[in-house]
């Protein structure tokens, strides 16, 4: 690569963190906004967890007295590997900033190591509460880990590679044939796990204040102050890396692949468009149904499996890619 | 052809041992059967006789009055002593029937003939039809020792045996030359003695000979 | 030719020695007596298997005796295995203060037998005859069962009791096979050529009637194999283990077995040269296999210890049969150099099971625990010869198991060798189970007797023997590997 | 002439220092702590020998060896009982393993052994000693006799280890159960080298796999199987593995870490010489499939009774077969890619499985080592009863915090790399045109990703419970120190290896790699080789690209921005306060989640795997009221092991009856006695008559 390149592509990194962790609340509200449409009510203001966000980093922190280096250590490599995995998800330009160094498996492992900090810090504090949000969470992430993986295997399986850049340009340089039955089963799977993996509805009700029914919430149920809103900030960016990525392998059209101001203007805009659309459609989704019982979603999981590996079976006996 | 009367005497001396040992068989009385033990060795002994007689092996003489002194003399004369010293109650008490024992016999008589039937005759070798008599008169010895209560009678059984092979050697192979004769025979007579001495321990020890006390060493 | 008749001498030595014993004023005459006879004839040995290893075979002029490789290892064997345990039998019952004091003239008898047991034993090693060899055999039986008896106690006599009947019940069967064998050299040459000389009998061998030899095999196995335990024909052998001295324990074990599978190894001597002939083989194998199956479940639940070593014994005898069954140079090396492993092992094993039940009291192994730490030196001695025993490398026993395991392999045997390796699996199993709760454990459940003992004697015992139990399984000196090839050559040419 | 060459002289130095630990180790008679460290010492020195030799192995690759024929034997059994030494490729790979491993974990024994000196009950130190010995004996070894005689002495002495605490009987019966179950795989191990050799005709691994063609299509299949027996066992596949969650625990805690670190890994060499070096060839698609299925169901076996537990050795054990299952997946991926003749994906996958099992034994040695200075310092193993520990114990929760995430697959740390290497080779699949490899390789990533999915869960169980909140006994109470610095140092050594593994594996891939394809024969793995920043492979024109360092230099940059962000103008330090309790009363260490109450959802939800059944202990007077909510009490969750149940014990029980009622044929009675002898006389005459002039 040439420096002017590089410069470039650090350029790109600075301005896709910065969209990715912007627009993260953003969305969030959006979900929100879209809930309470459809419910009928005038929901909080769209800015509304900016200012929850502003409010909670001011504000002091307290720590359980039992608890140890771990419940202060836990959000910050949480948050930070949330952070590091939005590189290596193409979001308006090909190839992603960092897509040379790793593929979605690295995604799924920093995902991975994020949940598990939380997780962790979530026993620190030697409350109930903690535990059984602790367990849960570790539970559902432990079942929807596969579909992940077999769903990056039926992804790449046309292009011949787990690589996120490589996909998303093989799947916008083939056209409309990309929309194959076989990547349809798998973004079906890939749309559960993405449902599980950001606590929404019907796995886990992020609106709730009832501490038995809770997952994630139980989890940090200790937490104030700037740990909070990491933490807070944290689940947003999670779900906004996971709905890009939905995105950009649904529909890879308009993504830039190279340097010139139109191509990225109008990427720009098309990934506004794409996003706001997914959450919109994810609010709309939660609205139409209830929580489930916890162990019902065992039944979710091995749902998006078989989506999955039909879509991989799929992929060669239609013999399309 | 003047052969035939001399062979079929020795059968006959044949037929007798056999028949000592069948009715050894069924016979409920000790001392009998220390008698009956006695007239095989006897035949046996004229046995050894007539084939020294029959086939000029002189050698069989001496054979013949070994066994003629030893078996059907010394040792039986030791028996009764025995019997007597041990007090050895007269009547042979069995693990089967009478009736089971004499068909018993008859089985043994048809296994050895079946068995050693089929075997081709040897010109060469006369009297090769006593091999099946000897046979049956071994596992009649076998039957009488793995089925008589007294250790007492278990010795008589052996005794039996013996004489089983004894025919076998006498009739088949004209012995098996004088060092092994008197061999087998010394080995006969220590045998006698050390089961007496045993019998007198376990006599000692049990206050019996019936070898059924004999069960404390299991597993 | 040699100066003189070595192997009269050692006819003559045991029975010598005996004669000393019997008019010994003394313990200390006595034993020193017994324990000179063990010691002359092994150097008598080992002159004449220096002889054998230079000039072939040995014959005394008559032909009815004569050494050759087969029963040098026979005569190597029970030379160490005798000089072992007459010599621990000086500490065992030897004086006043021994563990099992006897009184004088019952330690003369005591020394007297053993060394008669020994003289017959060499008279069947040295024997050039199946009848001769037959009538050895008979010896050992008599002189043995006097051993087996030698404690008056109810148990000794009912041992000795079972084990007279038993085993002169099947020699007579061996005598009557014997003489078919005889019979059938008498039908393939005449009376005139007939003979029980084994070197008579091999060239004959291709004109052996088989169904005669058959007829002639079922009497010897039935015969010879109740001698050598092989199952079911066993069940005597627990009862006269357990029930004798120590040192006789060992050296039934160790020597009297062999002496029968060497009877049994002349007769294979012949059948394998009859063309087409491989009854014997079957029945090797049959009997093999079945004893080391029947043995393995025997030991998994026997908590006595010399009883234990028995089932042992019959296990191994089992190992050595298949050897032999298996055949070929690499069957029946394995299976010569498996007897003179099994003999060193099981002998060290029943004399340091001697000590450890002389302290603790008991030969159930239930109730000794801790052993290792209580009596160190016994206790690493009975840890390694059973680890040996159970067939661990690298000792000896390995060593000749896997060659055989090789042999067996090799020839297409695999069902055999696998049902073999089975069999061992499970015996290793029980052998642990029973000797690590002796051993292991942190402090004896019950006293150990901490009386000082002589141990002179002992130790010279067991360290005769345990270099063999130790070493051979790395590294067998080369006349001895010398010796078992030409042994092997004796069998199958 | 033997001494200027130098691999000769190294192998034989550290052989020597070895016997002389053993010697010193056995005749140490004085009972203070630094009696056992000449020998601890000497075995270090044995173990820096032996590195060096394999590092030069690994540097300059080519096989040495030199033959050493035992005296006699050569003329007596034909070139069988020869032993011949030597070091290979892979025997290197395996050698500086145990040189690593071994060495850190006699580090940590030098302040472990201080807990047993007072109690005499064996020469713990002398013993590891010889064990070492064995395990490097083994590896080199080149002959059937050598490698057999190795291998059972290393059974032998790792029995010893395991049952040095020898005066309790649950550590007396778990030692016989790993000793007898042993004992009878390596008549497994026994068969397929006689078999090898009787086949070939030769008896040196070199000869071996040059005659290795003559072998029948049934025969290499018995070898396989029978290797598969024998080293599965000692590897602790399942259902092989049961032996593995008995010895670990009743093992001193060095012990555990070397056996789970390194001595199963023995297995794993063997199982890759078998087929790999001595069969070679083309293996047929079952071999493969074969261990893919065993390493599925070691992985889904292993983890899932792993969450069952609350003895925390235990625990470790089974994540033991888990992680052998992962090695095993891709072994068999491998030889399934060699029948389907694609060497560069065999190389790839089985570079993932060297390289696994070098990960595994690194976290696992640390892992093990933590959970002794744990559960040694308060007394018990149980979970239950721990908790609270991180505050006294920090270092020690550090490293086992690290590498809980390690053996979780977690980025930056080894165990990720390893899987993702799995992970792309199994990808491959998708290159060879088969559909059934497809979608059974896809599948297996599923499995493979549940896996590390359940371990992360089990992990975070583990860790939480036993280091973090209050303490939830008296016995963790009574912790107070940190575990000797010995181990500390020991534990960080370990954490250390585990990071740098993940961030640059270069440093080990590159050498590795070399060895792998030249066990299938394909041409060197190409990657841009860039110390930490290079990318791994993608083999063909498949697979993805792993920078792992730029990841791990994201990771940290992002932590260290967030970190300033936060301590941005927050300058006091956080007061503390209770947790929130609903407002019913002060939370007491009654109310933390338990271990059992947090393995509860997946015994749920696999209740049909476990069996579990849990009733509850009602506490104080009266018997809880049915219906009722409050019951006092607590619950305990008894789990059985459908295997154990179903299986093994079933046949030990049936072995046994059947021995008793056999030895009922010793009945006493000499009538009975006499009465064999008829029958087997009556027998052998009728097969006679019947077989009449039939039998030969």
């Amino acid at each position: 690569m040439t420096p002017w390149e590089i410069l470039l592509t650090t350029l790109v990194l600075a301005a896709e963190l910065a969209l990715a962790v912007g627009l993260a609340p953003l969305l969030t509200s959006v979900v929100r906004r879209r809930k309470s449409r459809s419910q009928r009510r005038t929901g909080p203001s769209m800015i509304q967890p900016y200012l929850d966000l502003a409010k909670l980093w001011g504000k002091g922190t307290v720590y359980v007295e039992s608890s140890s280096a771990v419940t202060r250590a836990a959000p910050l490599i949480s948050f930070a590997s949330l952070l590091a995995a939005v590189p290596f998800v193409p979001w308006f330009f090909l190839p992603a900033p960092l897509g040379f160094a790793g593929d979605l498996i690295v995604v799924v492992g920093l995902l991975a190591l994020s949940r598990f900090m939380t997780a962790v810090a979530a026993l620190d504090a030697g409350s109930t509460f903690g535990g059984m949000g602790s367990t849960r969470d570790m539970w559902i992430g432990a079942l929807f880990e596969p579909t992940f993986l077999l769903v990056i295997f039926a992804w790449g399986a046309p292009s011949g590679s787990t690589q996120a850049s490589t996909i998303v340009l093989h799947g916008a340089t083939l056209g409309a044939a990309h929309l194959s039955p076989a990547l349809l089963l798998a973004s079906a799977a890939f749309a559960l796990l993405l449902l599980a993996e950001t606590g929404r509805l019907p796995v886990d009700n992020p609106a709730t204040h009832l501490e038995l029914t809770m997952v994630h919430e139980a989890m940090v149920l200790e937490y104030g102050g700037r740990d909070l809103a990491l933490i807070e900030l944290g689940q947003s960016l999670r779900m906004v890396l996971l709905l890009e990525l939905f995105v950009a392998v649904l529909l890879p059209w308009g993504i830039a692949l190279s340097f010139g101001l139109a191509a990225l203007a109008l990427a720009l805009v098309l990934l506004l468009v794409k996003l706001l659309a997914a959450s919109a459609l994810l609010g709309e989704l939660e609205t139409r149904v209830a929580k489930w019982r916890l162990f019902r979603v065992a039944d979710l999981a091995v749902l998006s499996w078989v989506l999955a590996l039909g879509s991989i079976s799929l992929t060669y006996l239609v013999g399309v890619g | 052809m003047s052969l035939a009367p001399g062979q079929q005497l020795l059968e006959v001396l044949a037929a007798v041992v056999l028949v000592t040992s069948w009715i050894s068989l069924v016979h409920r009385r000790v001392a009998a059967l220390v008698r009956l033990y006695a007239a095989q060795s006897a035949a046996m002994a004229a046995v050894a006789g007539l084939v020294a007689y029959l086939y000029n092996a002189p050698i069989l003489y001496l054979t013949g009055a070994t066994i003629f002194g030893l078996n059907a003399v010394l040792i039986p004369t030791v028996l009764l002593r025995l019997q007597r010293d041990l007090r050895v109650p007269d009547e042979v008490n069995m693990l089967v029937s009478v009736r089971t024992s004499g068909l018993a016999g008859l089985g043994c008589l048809l296994l050895a003939v079946a068995v050693v039937g089929p075997l081709t005759p040897y010109a060469e070798i006369p009297a090769a039809g006593l091999l099946p008599i000897s046979v049956t008169v071994v596992l009649i010895g076998l039957f009488l020792t793995s089925t008589r209560r007294k250790a007492f009678t278990q010795v008589i059984g052996m005794l039996v045996m013996a004489n089983g092979v004894f025919l076998a050697g006498l009739a088949l192979t004209f012995g098996l030359g004088l060092l092994l004769e008197l061999g087998v025979a010394a080995n006969l007579l220590i045998l006698a003695i050390v089961g007496r001495l045993f019998l007198f321990r376990m006599k000692d020890s049990f206050d019996t000979v019936d070898a059924d006390a004999l069960r404390a060493l299991e597993g | 030719m040699s100066l003189l008749p070595y192997d009269l001498l050692l006819l003559a030595t045991p029975v010598v020695a005996a004669a000393l014993v019997m008019v010994a004023p003394s313990r200390r005459v006595a034993n020193s007596a017994a324990v000179a006879g063990g010691v002359v004839s092994a150097v008598l040995v080992l002159l004449l298997l220096s002889e054998v290893l230079s000039g072939g075979s040995v014959r005394e002029p008559y032909g009815l005796l004569a050494v050759d490789a087969l029963s040098g290892v026979l005569l190597l064997l029970l030379a160490i295995v005798g000089l072992a345990s007459v010599v621990y039998s000086v500490d065992y019952l030897g004086w006043e203060d021994s563990p099992h004091p006897v009184s004088l003239e019952r330690l003369r008898r005591y020394h007297t037998f053993v060394l008669l047991f020994l003289f017959t034993m060499f008279l069947v090693a040295e024997a050039n005859n199946l009848g001769l060899l037959w009538i050895a055999v008979e010896g050992t039986t008599l002189c043995s069962a006097l051993l087996v008896g030698f404690y008056h106690t109810k148990r000794a006599v009912e041992a000795s009791w079972k084990y007279l009947v038993l085993c002169t019940v099947g020699l007579v069967f061996a005598l009557f096979g014997t003489l078919l064998l005889y019979l059938a050299s008498e039908a393939s040459v005449g009376p005139a050529g007939a003979s029980l000389d084994w070197n008579v009998l091999i060239t004959l061998a291709p004109k052996l009637d088989p169904g005669l030899v058959r007829l002639a095999l079922v009497f010897l196995f039935i015969g010879y194999g109740t001698k050598a335990g092989f199952a079911p024909l066993h069940v005597w052998l627990p009862d006269a283990h357990s029930e004798a001295p120590t040192p006789v324990s060992a050296l039934l074990s160790a020597g009297l077995l062999k002496c029968a599978v060497y009877a049994l190894l002349r007769v294979d001597a012949i059948t394998v040269r009859m063309p087409g002939f491989s009854f014997a083989t079957w029945l090797f194998l049959g009997f093999g296999l079945l004893s080391v199956l029947l043995a393995a479940l025997f030991i998994l639940v026997q908590r006595d210890l010399k009883r234990l070593l028995a089932y042992h014994s019959v296990e191994h005898m089992g190992i050595i049969s298949i050897g032999i069954g298996f055949g070929g140079f690499l069957g029946l090396f394995g299976a010569l150099f498996h007897m003179i492993n099994h003999a060193a092992t099981k002998a060290t094993l029943f004399l340091a099971g001697g000590n450890l039940s002389a302290s603790a009291h008991t030969k159930d192994l239930e109730e000794v625990s801790g052993a290792l730490t209580a009596l160190p030196a016994t206790g690493t001695v009975l840890l390694v010869g059973g680890l040996a025993l159970a067939g661990v490398p690298p000792f000896s026993v390995f060593t000749s198991e896997f060659l055989i395991l090789t042999a067996g392999f090799a020839s297409g045997d695999w069902a055999a060798s696998a049902l073999l390796l089975l069999a061992l699996a499970i015996v290793f199993g029980g052998l642990m189970m029973h000797l690590m709760r002796a051993l292991l454990g942190a402090r004896p459940h019950q006293g150990f007797s901490t009386v000082p003992r002589r141990f002179l004697a002992t130790a010279l015992a067991l360290g005769l023997l345990f270099p063999i139990v130790v070493g051979l399984g790395l590294l067998l000196p080369s006349p001895l590997s010398e010796l078992l090839r030409q042994a092997v050559k004796v069998v199958n040419g | 002439m033997i001494l200027v060459d130098l691999p000769v002289a190294l192998y034989a130095l550290s052989l020597l220092s070895f016997a002389l630990a053993a010697l010193a180790g056995v005749t140490s008679r004085s009972a203070s702590v630094r009696a056992a460290h000449p020998s601890l010492a000497l075995s270090l020195v044995g173990l820096v020998f032996g590195g060096s030799l394999a590092v030069l192995q690994l540097g300059a690759p080519s096989a040495w060896g030199s033959e050493l024929v035992v005296p006699g034997f050569s003329a007596a059994a034909p070139g069988i009982t020869v032993l011949d030494f030597g070091l290979t490729g892979l025997g290197a790979v395996f050698l500086l393993l145990l040189a690593v491993v071994g060495g850190v974990v006699v580090l940590a024994s030098l302040g472990y052994v201080a807990r047993f000196v007072h109690e005499r009950r064996g020469p713990l130190a002398g013993l590891i000693g010889l064990f070492l010995m064995s395990m490097e004996l083994v590896i080199t070894s080149q002959s059937v006799f050598l490698f057999l005689l190795a291998w059972e002495g290393m059974t032998l002495v790792s029995y010893f280890l395991v049952v040095h605490e020898h005066d309790s009987w649950e550590v007396r019966r778990a030692g016989l159960f790993y000793l007898v179950m042993s004992h009878a795989a390596a008549a497994g191990v026994l068969i397929s080298l006689v078999l090898l050799g009787a086949g070939t005709g030769a008896w040196t691994f070199s000869s071996i796999a040059a005659g290795a063609g003559r072998l029948g299509a049934w025969q290499a299949g018995a070898v396989f199987v029978a290797a598969l027996i024998g080293f599965g066992t000692k590897a602790g596949v399942a259902p092989l593995h049961v032996w593995l969650p008995e010895a670990h625990p009743a093992a001193p805690s060095n012990v555990s870490a070397l056996m789970s670190g390194v001595m199963i890994k023995m297995g794993v060499y063997g199982a890759i010489l078998v087929p790999f070096e001595l069969l070679g060839g083309t293996p047929p698609l079952w071999w493969g499939f074969t261990w893919i299925g065993l390493g599925a169901l070691s992985c889904l076996l292993g983890v899932l009774n792993a969450i069952a537990q609350h003895d925390l050795k235990r625990l470790l054990a089974f994540h033991s077969v888990e992680n052998i299952g992962i090695i095993f997946l891709a072994l068999g991926a491998s030889l399934v890619f060699l029948s389907l003749g694609a060497p560069l994906l065999a190389a790839l996958s089985l570079l993932a499985g060297l390289f696994h099992t070098w990960n595994h034994a690194l976290f696992k040695a640390l892992l093990f080592l933590g959970a002794g200075a744990a559960t040694g310092s308060a007394g018990t193993r149980d979970m239950e009863a721990l908790g609270g520990l991180a505050r006294r114990m920090p270092y020690t929760a550090l490293f086992f915090l690290g590498g809980a995430m390690a053996i979780s697959g977690l980025p930056p740390l080894n165990g990720f790399v390893s899987e993702w290497l799995l992970f792309q080779s199994l990808f491959g699949a998708f290159t060879t045109g088969s559909l059934a490899t497809e979608v059974v390789f896809t599948a297996v990533a599923g499995v493979l990703a549940l896996s590390s999915g359940l371990a992360a869960y089990c992990f975070v169980k583990a860790f939480g419970v036993t280091f973090l909140a209050r303490p939830r006994s008296e016995a963790a109470r009574s912790v107070v120190r940190e575990a000797p610095s010995s181990m500390t140092a020991a534990m960080g050594a370990l954490f250390g290896l585990c990071l740098l593994l993940g961030v640059a594996p270069f440093l080990l891939l590159g050498p590795i790699s070399t060895v792998a394809s030249g066990l299938v024969g394909a041409p060197p793995i190409s990657y841009s080789a860039g110390g930490a920043f290079g990318s791994l492979p993608r083999p063909g024109s498949t697979g993805g690209s792993l920078a792992i360092g730029v990841v791990a230099l994201g990771l940290a940059a992002g932590l260290l921005v967030v970190w300033l962000l936060r301590r941005m103008g927050s300058g006091h330090a956080a007061p503390r306060g209770a947790a929130w309790d609903c407002g019913i009363d002060a939370p007491t260490p009654r109310m933390e989640y338990t271990a059992s109450g947090y393995a509860q959802p997946i015994l749920r939800l696999f209740g049909g795997f476990y069996r579990a059944s849990s009733h509850l202990e009602p506490r104080g007077p009266g018997s809880p009221r049915q219906g009722s909510l409050a019951k006092t009490g607590h619950v305990e969750v008894e789990v059985e092991y459908p295997l154990v149940a179903g299986f093994y014990s079933p046949l030990t029980v049936a072995v046994q009856s059947l021995a008793r009622r056999v030895s009922r044929l010793q009945s006493g009675g000499i009538h009975a006695y006499l009465g064999y002898m008829v029958l087997t006389l009556i027998g052998l005459l009728v097969i006679l008559r019947i077989a009449g002039g039939g039998a030969p």
